[in-house]
């Protein structure tokens, strides 16, 4: 072997960093945003390969007075705009009112989804009824969109004796069929390819309903992203791949994940998905680019990948404390402000809202969330030990309770 | 286990070899064929494709060229691309996809090209295919059935040779199954495919064309020479959670699966052994009477596996019969397994447990 | 196991509280301090960065952060962020690079952030780090250290609280070790950074702050009121391979490691039973010496592991133990696990082998 | 939910096919293959995301005339380009030998590289001594260009008493350090994320070696490919990562793994990777690719993931049989031609190379591989028993063999 090494110096490991640690600022040009309305918008049956573009853009439409501009601009009536601002506003004031009952130990655990509200309640208005959501644990505004009845999910998050997942599943890993929401893993990424599969068997059985996944941006590390990629472009399955950029996992920033000089929509693009990345804040950005998806899905024209750009704005969940490894106020200088407000500017723009109306639905939703607390926490809690039975820990292991089951649970005497 | 595949009276050893017509609950009089344990797969494939609209069949080759094996040699043809088809080399995606289409209400039937090459899939098992039930409160379930040629004689070196299965009966919401003959193969994976639970189906690929008693330097017998060769061509299901007495014998409990039956037996008779051999066809969930029964009787106990010997499934075997049976004990339970080295490709035949270890193993069991 | 690494006279219980001065072999007299756990395991790897140019340091948040349990908290400060690093979510990626770098001449001491996300490297484990200088025939090693915290009592369901060391234990060329105090939990991962084979070290999340005993509603106790809590500030080991006579006794040998040596213990002092409870530390490979001495003195023995009982690693206990003390035994082997169920979350105290089970456990094991 | 549906056509799932089953004619129309020199060549310290283009080209040099043409042509002596084709040929020569001594039953099984030779070759010529290949089972050219000596690899093939690796892998499995020739794994994939470790570590230790990962287009679609990428891009660890997009996996089409619509050099784009497409069949552009790759990575710029286009000629090993899943005429149809005539046809033009000589050297390399295999068979085979002892089997299991393996040899009796 001939030596054909240039000239160069040692080697070195590049270990990225946020550009804002604690009692910093951070810099958030990093995101490239763009105004309102400059992306274009492309037939649902481009091919893929020609809008590769759009992975590194940014799709909006609503601009910094709130106004509804450019190609995206979805038809949507001010009735379900009034509808999706509703829905937002009770999964802000929802997670408000769990994370207070998690400080006051009444719920062993919590996740909110502050600043994120958009992605899954508009996701959710632009699909139809029957398609399935594979969810991670921040998208409650799907259910909260699909009108789940809030006394259901709370007794899940006390894990009381009403639970109907008996108590087996931390708080806010919801399984709810009825409202086409997957349950929940505690294990990251892993049901991105289950929807590929899911859409795969709609597409076997000639169906008309599709899949909508959801993953967070320190999960597309992980191997079955990469897993769901290749199947949902190989079948042309028909599925939405949801990856919500939120800037961090943890306490580890979006870099480590593989954002730095990229975007996550552009994983798309080497695995031929049409690859969209959209301000996630922008109610109608959020569901013009659903429904551009979910049209092409069940067209036969196979998967879209959409990175839906925000910003974790809480703690990542109750046992985190952010402020230990970010700017403490670091989402009022995000770039792409507060989902909720801006909807609530555009819908006073079009004189479909007001401030007053917004003061008497917060109330109203406020009520609703805690007379649903109240009434959950009627049915008992894990701290007050009234959870479902010890005999209940050995059913649904099979389908049906095989001999060594039976004698583990006689000799626990339940 | 569900009454409907598990008829009470369900023989466990098929009438001997010719064409017979066998009487099964809820179906009419079968017309049967001598087999090899690939065509008997493939039938029970081929019979399940016809009557569920649920079943799909896929995995790495399966589709076109229908299998390295061959087991899906035509389903393809005759079932079309979306009922059987190639996927991409991807083990976990080949599982998660399972599962996906398993909460949709199919019924996949995937292949792992071999057993050695599950490990990338294991989360999508683990943690997802076996707990779904449970997590979700049997909102969704996971009815795939994981189909994997298992098990060494092949020269296949250590990546085509293991045999996994301790790694699943640790695992609480799977079932494990591994058949030993062409009839118990077919009626197993039709139970298989049938249950609503995941299924790790393990095959044992030495049998695939013949009962291999572990005599490597001795001409292969073919399945057409052994009663269990012979299938019946139509639908059928062999019980889950069912053993099956392959021998009779009142001086010692063998208990064994897969190829592992035909060496225990070679081993019994040059040993001269009345061995009581066990097929336990179901791992886990295990016919654990069947098991108790027959120690009671023996007083003695053996247990065999190819898989290497430490936290193998023997392990938990032996751990039972103990629990169950020790005051009938009249001396340690043996285990004769696979070293606890990878399975090495030049020394296939000092590693693999054949006749003449197994039959050590029985006298230090008959012995003390 | 290396002479270097395994002084012969090491003592398995470290001398009781109170600032100390202990000699080493190869070391100066070391002062001790009051450690927790998690202080212990960040004091390892901070003497092992400091000592050996190539150990390095990462996982999910281990880095700036300092791990979601803080046991790297200040390493990165300290030794820079190309030794001590973030990784991506990816279990996969972190045990493959692991290998990388192991086969260039590091030595990768990575953080798995919870056992139960282990799976996703499962076939880097088993295919890679622990076959490759079979494989290589020596050319190749994969001498990495992969902690993970595991066990429950924390109450965080199925994906918090798993105890995987059965997977493990299982495959040829792994070392799994878990401590059960903070002495050990130094001395062992020491050990453990240093040995050439790949070790699965597993840390009892629920013993980080104190010895937890299973009584989950009387007051913690910290590690500063229990003597294992002393912990000398410098380098030193605890050998692999051996395990500790944690209370000696003369009735009934207990055979269990992490969590439940203190719920053992408990059971122990409240059924009034003689019991040697032998913590394990190592697996796999596996001190049976000390094992097999212990029950030909007591004739009795019960395992006792956190774990799913089936197939969990004390079959394989069970089954040694029989083989090597048949006919010391009088009572069966009695095994204490948790259920073969998922670890649930609100019924957590009724999954958990607590101190009551346990000791009904002592008692069939002395009553029969 | 409201109705959003528009109105399509029942789902259905798309498999695809290759344009060519036994029988047929093969259209490769679909590997958009452009002229030589067409493709440009931008410096090494470009940023990643400004050559997504090259992701979708093809860098060639060799013209159809065997004149080197373009920006890619390469800085090579005739000298260095004549030891390529003469270990190309020595690889050829090899495999075709054999392959004979399997079906002799010599060798108990074996895999060969026919057609893909100029991929291993020219790519060993671009590095370094130090550099660490990870390869898979069809980079023997590596070992040929680094010139490892043959008895020592039939000696593995054999699996006979001199067989370094002991009896334990599998025939082709190689493993040799001196030659910066990791030890081959039997599972797909697992390596290349190994070979970011390797050269994280380099990067680590201030070292100036790099590393080379190779994988098949089929084995992309393993979920080890994409966790290479993440942290080879996270950590710009200096790596190249090497495609062999032979467009078959066993029985499966490439369309299978994900190459319909798109390119495996794609794949790298989403993960800020340069990456290019380049004709392997064409020693002067694998040689020129490999060195721009070889630079970047020694120069701190980063990874560089090469599609390699090539055609698997032969069976997958000598358990397949193409025939019975594409035509069997397909290679000579195929586009990019053969390696070997091609770079014997530039150097004739350049005259560097004759009929005569090759003839020559071709009798001369065909009696080294044919010393070679006899005096390895003198050292015995699997097929005469003359292995590694039994008792071999126990070692290298652990560092030192603990008690439990010591009592099983002693129970095995050896
Ligand atoms: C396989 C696996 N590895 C690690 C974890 C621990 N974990 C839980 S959430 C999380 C961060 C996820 O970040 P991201 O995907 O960005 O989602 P976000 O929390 O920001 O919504 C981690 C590492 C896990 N649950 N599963
Ligand atoms: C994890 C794993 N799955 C499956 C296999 C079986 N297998 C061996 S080679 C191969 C095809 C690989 O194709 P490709 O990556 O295109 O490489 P090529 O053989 O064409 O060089 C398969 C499926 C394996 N060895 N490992
Ligand atoms: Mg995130
Ligand atoms: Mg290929």
């Amino acid at each position: 072997m001939s030596k054909n090494a240039p000239a160069c110096t040692p080697l070195r490991l590049h270990v990225p960093e946020p550009t804002g640690r604690p009692g910093q600022h951070t810099d958030f040009s990093y995101l490239h945003v763009t105004p309102a309305g400059a992306t274009r918008r492309p037939p649902v049956d481009t091919q893929p390969a020609a809008i590769g573009d759009l992975a590194f853009a940014l799709v909006r439409v609503l601009d910094a007075d709130g106004n509804a501009v450019g190609p995206w601009a979805p038809q949507i009536t001010p009735e379900r705009l009034r509808f999706g601002l509703r829905a937002m506003l009770k999964t802000r004031i929802f997670d408000a009112r769990m994370l207070i009952a998690q400080r006051q130990k009444k719920i062993s655990f919590y996740m909110q989804c502050l600043g994120e509200e958009a992605i899954s309640v508009a996701h959710a208005l632009a699909l139809d009824e029957g398609d399935m959501c594979f969810p991670t644990y921040r998208q409650q505004g799907l259910l909260m969109a699909r009108e789940v009845p809030l006394v259901e999910l709370i007794c899940q998050l006390l894990s009381n004796q009403r639970d109907p997942l008996k108590g087996r599943q931390l708080p806010v890993l919801y399984s709810v069929r009825k409202a086409g929401f997957f349950s929940i893993s505690g294990n990251l990424a892993t049901q991105v390819v289950q929807a590929v599969g899911w859409g795969m068997a709609a597409a076997i059985k000639g169906d008309t309903k599709i899949a909508s996944a959801w993953i967070g941006d320190g999960s597309t590390a992980e191997a079955d992203f990469h897993t769901a990629l290749v199947f949902a472009h190989v079948y042309r399955a028909p599925v939405i791949i949801n990856v919500v950029n939120n800037q961090w996992a943890i306490s580890t920033f979006q870099a480590i994940a593989g954002g730095e000089g990229t975007t996550f929509a552009a994983r798309g693009i080497g695995s031929g998905i049409a690859s969209l990345r959209v301000d996630g804040n922008d109610f109608l950005a959020v569901y013009a680019a659903s429904r551009w998806a979910a049209e092409r899905a069940r067209c036969n024209l196979g998967p879209t990948l959409i990175e839906w750009v925000t910003y974790r704005a809480g703690g990542h969940s109750t046992s985190d404390d952010p402020t230990k490894y970010r700017p403490a106020d670091d989402w009022k200088n995000f770039p792409l402000g507060d989902p909720l407000e801006r909807l609530k500017q555009h819908l006073i723009n079009i004189g479909a809202w007001s401030e007053e109306e917004h003061q008497s639905v917060q109330k109203e939703l406020e009520a609703e969330v805690a007379a649903a607390l109240k009434e959950a926490e009627s049915y008992g809690s894990l701290a007050d030990g009234h959870v479902h039975s010890a005999a209940e820990m050995f059913e649904d292991v099979y389908e049906e309770m095989p001999e060594h089951l039976r004698r583990q649970r006689q000799e626990l005497g339940v | 286990m569900s009454e409907k595949y598990c008829p009470p009276q369900e023989p466990s050893v098929p009438p001997s070899r010719g064409e017979k017509l066998l009487g099964r609950p809820g179906e009419s009089l079968q017309k049967t064929t001598s087999m090899t344990m690939i065509q008997a797969l493939r039938s029970a494939m081929d019979v399940m494709l016809e009557r569920d609209d649920n079943v799909v069949v896929f995995g790495e080759d399966v589709g076109y060229f229908g299998g390295v094996f061959r087991c899906t040699e035509g389903l393809q043809k005759k079932f079309g691309s979306s009922r059987v088809f190639d996927t991409p080399i991807s083990e976990s995606g080949i599982v998660g996809v399972a599962v996906g289409m398993g909460a949709y209400g199919l019924r996949p039937v995937a292949e792992i090209q071999f057993a050695d090459y599950v490990y990338p899939a294991t989360d999508q098992i683990v943690s997802e295919a076996a707990r779904l039930r449970y997590r979700s409160a049997g909102e969704f379930i996971a009815p795939i059935t994981l189909r994997m040629p298992c098990g060494g004689g092949i020269y296949g070196g250590q990546t085509h040779s293991q045999s996994p299965e301790a790694y699943f009966t640790h695992v609480c919401g799977l079932r494990t199954v591994m058949p030993s003959n062409p009839y118990d193969a077919k009626g197993l994976l039709i139970a298989s495919i049938e249950n609503n639970d995941p299924v790790i189906f393990l095959e044992p690929k030495r049998l695939y064309n013949g009962p291999f008693d572990g005599h490597h330097d001795k001409p292969v017998v073919p399945w057409s020479q052994h009663p269990q060769g012979e299938v019946p061509e139509g639908y059928y299901t062999v019980p889950l959670e069912a053993a099956a007495v392959y021998r009779p014998g009142n001086e010692l409990t063998v208990l064994t699966y897969g190829t592992m039956v035909f060496v225990a037996e070679a081993a019994a008779m040059e040993s001269g052994i009345d061995a009581e051999i066990i097929d336990l066809r179901s791992l886990w969930p295990l016919d654990l009477d069947t098991i108790v029964n027959s120690v009671k009787k023996t007083g003695r106990c053996a247990v065999v596996h190819e898989a290497t010997r430490s936290s193998g499934f023997g392990a938990e075997l032996t751990a039972l019969v103990q629990e169950h049976c020790f005051y009938h004990l009249e001396a340690p339970i043996e285990r004769v397994a696979g070293w606890d080295t990878p399975y090495p490709h030049a020394q296939e035949w000092a590693y693999f447990p054949g006749p003449a270890r197994v039959a050590e193993g029985f006298k230090r069991a008959m012995e003390k």
